[in-house]
């Protein structure tokens, strides 16, 4: 037989036992539906999640703040400074009465602290957003310590702390996302991988025969290694319409809800969707290979 | 053909199921085993097929040595050997004809040639009738010839039939051993392992008589009754 | 003890295995079944023992109607037959002696009773040196004798056997007979189903034939030769 | 046979069967177990998650701002009233000086707003903790109404704010993990069903064959189910097992790490440890059940 021919034949194989067996075919797809539905919802929550956190760090900002009493007509200088480098994003003046009126707004237990002054008792500034991700950062500290040389400067604060917290957030989320993914992924490869070492227990009369009549090892496993393909994509694809139902389902509910609402609001892209089945194809497969061993049978 | 040199079978729990077993059979021989339940006669048959090692003693088939045969040529042993066994071992998940045709599909015959091989072999058997039933679907007897058309398909070089005619009546017994005689006709050597007493007498051919996993007699005279009883009784069968 | 009233069983793929059949066994009576393999011997055993329902007609076992028998009653009209399955259907999880004595078990029976007939009955079928081997451990012969020791643990008030000695020589064949014969003289009704033609002339019991599915003679005068085979030949069995 | 006789012939064949076909059982257990290893893990996740919260929770506080230049020693009746509801846990008093010190060191970049004043630029104010769980939101009202009309009292700055945001963080947490509780647990059940039911139908032939020789349900389910029993339950005690033993690894890395820190820092209790072992058994249990329906053999 040729490959072409003798992939055909496994094929059809697989597919007629699929279909004689379906009970069997029905609990294996099923468990490899249910194992893939968690972790591609574990992936959609991370992928929302890290998508909140990558929005709040591009809320990060480095503000000028001036000696009192500057005119932010006379800080041209600082204002070319602080727009030069690649990763800022913006510059967004805030004069003196606008940094009172958000103290006032923001603190009004003290806001007796702004009020009763002369002269304006808070300094203009500027407030710089910049992209995290393009920021170097020895450039960055270059940058910082030249604005705050800069005599009408009085001071620059520098959000990295928060950046850097939020980084770190990040971090630890998408460290505790992909563990569990791990942890998830090998149970349902176990579980997978159990299903399918059961149908072979199952089957084994069938293959010992196949075997006594003188079934090579390729053509003996052929058939069951595609037949792992194809639950494990049936499983997959049947996950990836759950997930889909259930989005579509919870979407009006999460509207009303903060975290729903920030964290459920996009599907699964492309790449993740084939991802998930794919994973499950190959899960199947495995699952038959890990089951089909010779010392297994 | 098939060489036995000292074979001993001992299984795990102790018991001895072939005693230092030596024969030989050669090519296009008719040979009937016999001996009482529980004998050794399946064991002895399941070496052959090296389903099964010995435990001690050399074994030749078709001039190669099973019991040193690397696994990747097994499947090349047992496909030049057409088997019926005594449980018959059909895949359920199989039609008839898919079972009967197993071998000729994954040696990738063209699927007008199984057609036409699967059909003209279940007509031997007379059960061309059934062949898009499943094994479970069958009576004993048709699983019985279902297995022995498997065994002729593919015109083996030996064919080994443990108890083939336990569920037929007479009548379809005698047509199955005219077929065998035909196959063994066209050259096929044949070991048939059976309790028929009467039809080894007829047939008169040579018999290996299997007694507590010893080989008590090894001739092709016709058999005498009293030949055959003192070996035949049960109770000390080795156990 | 056993009627059947016009009794048809068509299969779902619409196979008729039994067609039109009446007869009555009474109390007590040692009757043959017999007729060519898929004649339907096995499927009017399994319709006896409420495994199947028959497509149409009536069947009394011990005064009941097994047809319209609630799901609750079933194992209590099955503990009243003891049956030797043509395919054994041993437990393979459990060992020989645990096999025999399942039933006795369920029913409570104390472990050293549970022993003592245990054995006995292993005992009858030369077999109670294997009793803590597991089924596929056995040769055919012996997974058989199993099976009927099975059968006959509990004293049952009818005894179904389904072709049971196909894997035994015919000194053993003879012994098993006799057991029948001895439980037979005990007063419980025995039915054999057996292609077995020689015995059945020897026996000169009550035969019943079938053949594609009909009864086609219901005798109890020795059956000769000439009138076994005309019905006997294959190859127009209904299919 | 009496109940008490059927129940021990029950547990005896089960505890057989179950070293008879020791591969299906070792199967059945790693599913049960793995899935329960989840559901703890999560478990463990979700109290200590929820423990966090109480914590922060409990860091509430009502601050009375008196009015500028206000005497700590003429507030008496004020620190009293403070005192005195059931849900005051502790009432700590914030002299003017203090309170500049913090807001220099709380807010660097805009430290001039309280330098150079004559008086003390902030006020002095009483920091009230209290049990969020004890409070009765009207008695509250009330109380907070009579403070603020006392007539040194100038602001009451209430944290319930934060409080409700918490709260509702607590809920959507909690709501969150029971969601994915249910999930994993319906999981869990369904994946030991399947492997179960696959059981079952490998064991088809041997039910068959009980039935026809005049097993009646009763005896012939019983072993079965005892054996889904006996499984669950290794299953259990495998998962809390495997638990311990991770946490116990884990326990060095999470003290370096600030999630993992505040996260993992407690086993399950007791009575989760219970109900671990517990829900594998009755799992075992149901799925055997679930199984074992008649129409299914
Ligand atoms: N796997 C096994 N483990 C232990 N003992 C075995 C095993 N297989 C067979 N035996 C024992 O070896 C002996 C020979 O068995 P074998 O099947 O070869 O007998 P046989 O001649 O074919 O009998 P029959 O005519 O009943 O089929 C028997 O006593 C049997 O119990
Ligand atoms: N489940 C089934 N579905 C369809 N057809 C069946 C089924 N069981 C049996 N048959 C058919 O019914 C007919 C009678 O079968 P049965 O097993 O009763 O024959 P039998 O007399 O016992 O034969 P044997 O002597 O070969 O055992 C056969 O042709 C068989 O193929
Ligand atoms: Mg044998
Ligand atoms: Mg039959």
């Amino acid at each position: 037989m040729t490959l072409g021919k003798a992939l055909y034949y496994f094929a059809r194989e697989a597919l007629l036992n699929l279909f004689r067996s379906w009970k069997t075919s029905l609990l294996a797809v099923t468990t490899i539906a249910v194992s893939l539905f968690i972790g591609g919802f574990f992936l959609m929550l991370a992928a929302n999640a890290s998508r909140l956190i990558e929005d709040w760090k591009s809320e990060a900002m480095v503000v000028v703040y001036f000696a009192p009493t500057t005119d932010l007509n006379e800080v041209d200088a600082a204002r070319s400074l602080a727009g030069s480098p690649a990763w800022v994003e913006g510059v967004d003046e805030v004069t003196a009465p606008q940094a009172r009126e958000r103290f006032r707004a923001s603190f009004p237990s003290v806001a007796t602290l702004v009020e009763g002054w002369e002269e304006e008792p808070l300094p203009a500034s500027l407030e710089v957003s910049f992209d995290p991700l393009l920021v170097e950062d020895h450039a960055f500290e270059a940058w910082l310590g030249e604005l705050e040389e800069l005599p009408e400067v009085e001071l620059v604060d520098d959000d990295r702390d928060w950046v850097d917290q939020l980084e770190l957030a990040l971090q630890l989320v998408l460290g505790l996302g992909l563990a569990l993914g791990a942890v998830l992924l090998g149970a349902a490869i176990l579980t997978i991988a159990s299903v399918i070492r059961l149908t072979a227990i199952l089957y084994q009369d069938e293959i010992d025969v196949m075997r006594l009549v003188g079934a090579t090892e390729f053509y003996l496993r052929g058939p069951f290694y595609v037949e792992g393909l194809w639950q494990g994509l049936l499983g997959g694809l049947v996950a990836l319409g759950a997930l889909f139902g259930g989005f579509v389902a919870v979407q009006p509910m999460a509207e009303g809800s903060l975290l729903l609402g920030t964290m459920g609001t996009t599907f699964l892209a492309w790449p993740q969707q084939v991802l998930l089945v794919g994973v499950g194809a190959v899960a199947g497969l495995l699952g038959a290979i890990f089951s089909l061993r010779r010392e297994a049978i | 053909m098939i060489s036995f040199f000292d074979v001993t079978k001992r299984f795990p729990g102790g018991q001895v199921a072939l005693d230092r077993v030596s024969f030989e059979i050669g090519a296009g021989e008719f040979v009937f085993l016999t001996g009482p339940s529980g004998a050794g006669k399946t064991t002895l048959l399941s070496l052959i097929l090296r389903q099964d090692l010995p435990t001690h003693g050399r074994i030749l088939v078709n001039g190669r040595n099973v019991v040193s045969l690397p696994r990747t040529k097994i499947p090349f042993l047992r496909r030049s050997i057409g088997v019926v066994f005594q449980d018959f071992r059909l895949i359920p998940r199989k039609t008839v004809f898919e079972n009967v045709t197993y071998l000729p599909r994954i040696l990738g015959l063209g699927s007008e040639k199984q057609r036409t091989l699967g059909y003209e072999t279940l007509r031997r058997v007379g059960l061309a009738h059934k062949a898009n039933a499943f094994p479970l679907e069958l009576s004993g007897g048709e699983q019985q010839r279902v297995a022995i058309a498997r065994a002729l398909v593919n015109d083996p070089a030996i064919l080994v039939a443990d108890e083939p005619t336990g569920n037929l009546d007479e009548d379809l017994s005698d047509e199955i051993f005219e077929l065998f005689r035909e196959i063994h006709l066209r050259g096929t050597t044949v070991i048939v392992a059976t309790h028929d007493r009467d039809r080894i007498r007829r047939a008169g051919q040579r018999v290996l008589v299997l007694h507590g996993g010893r080989l008590v007699r090894d001739g092709d005279a016709p058999v005498e009754n009293s030949e055959l009883e003192p070996v035949l009784s049960r109770g000390e069968n080795g156990g």
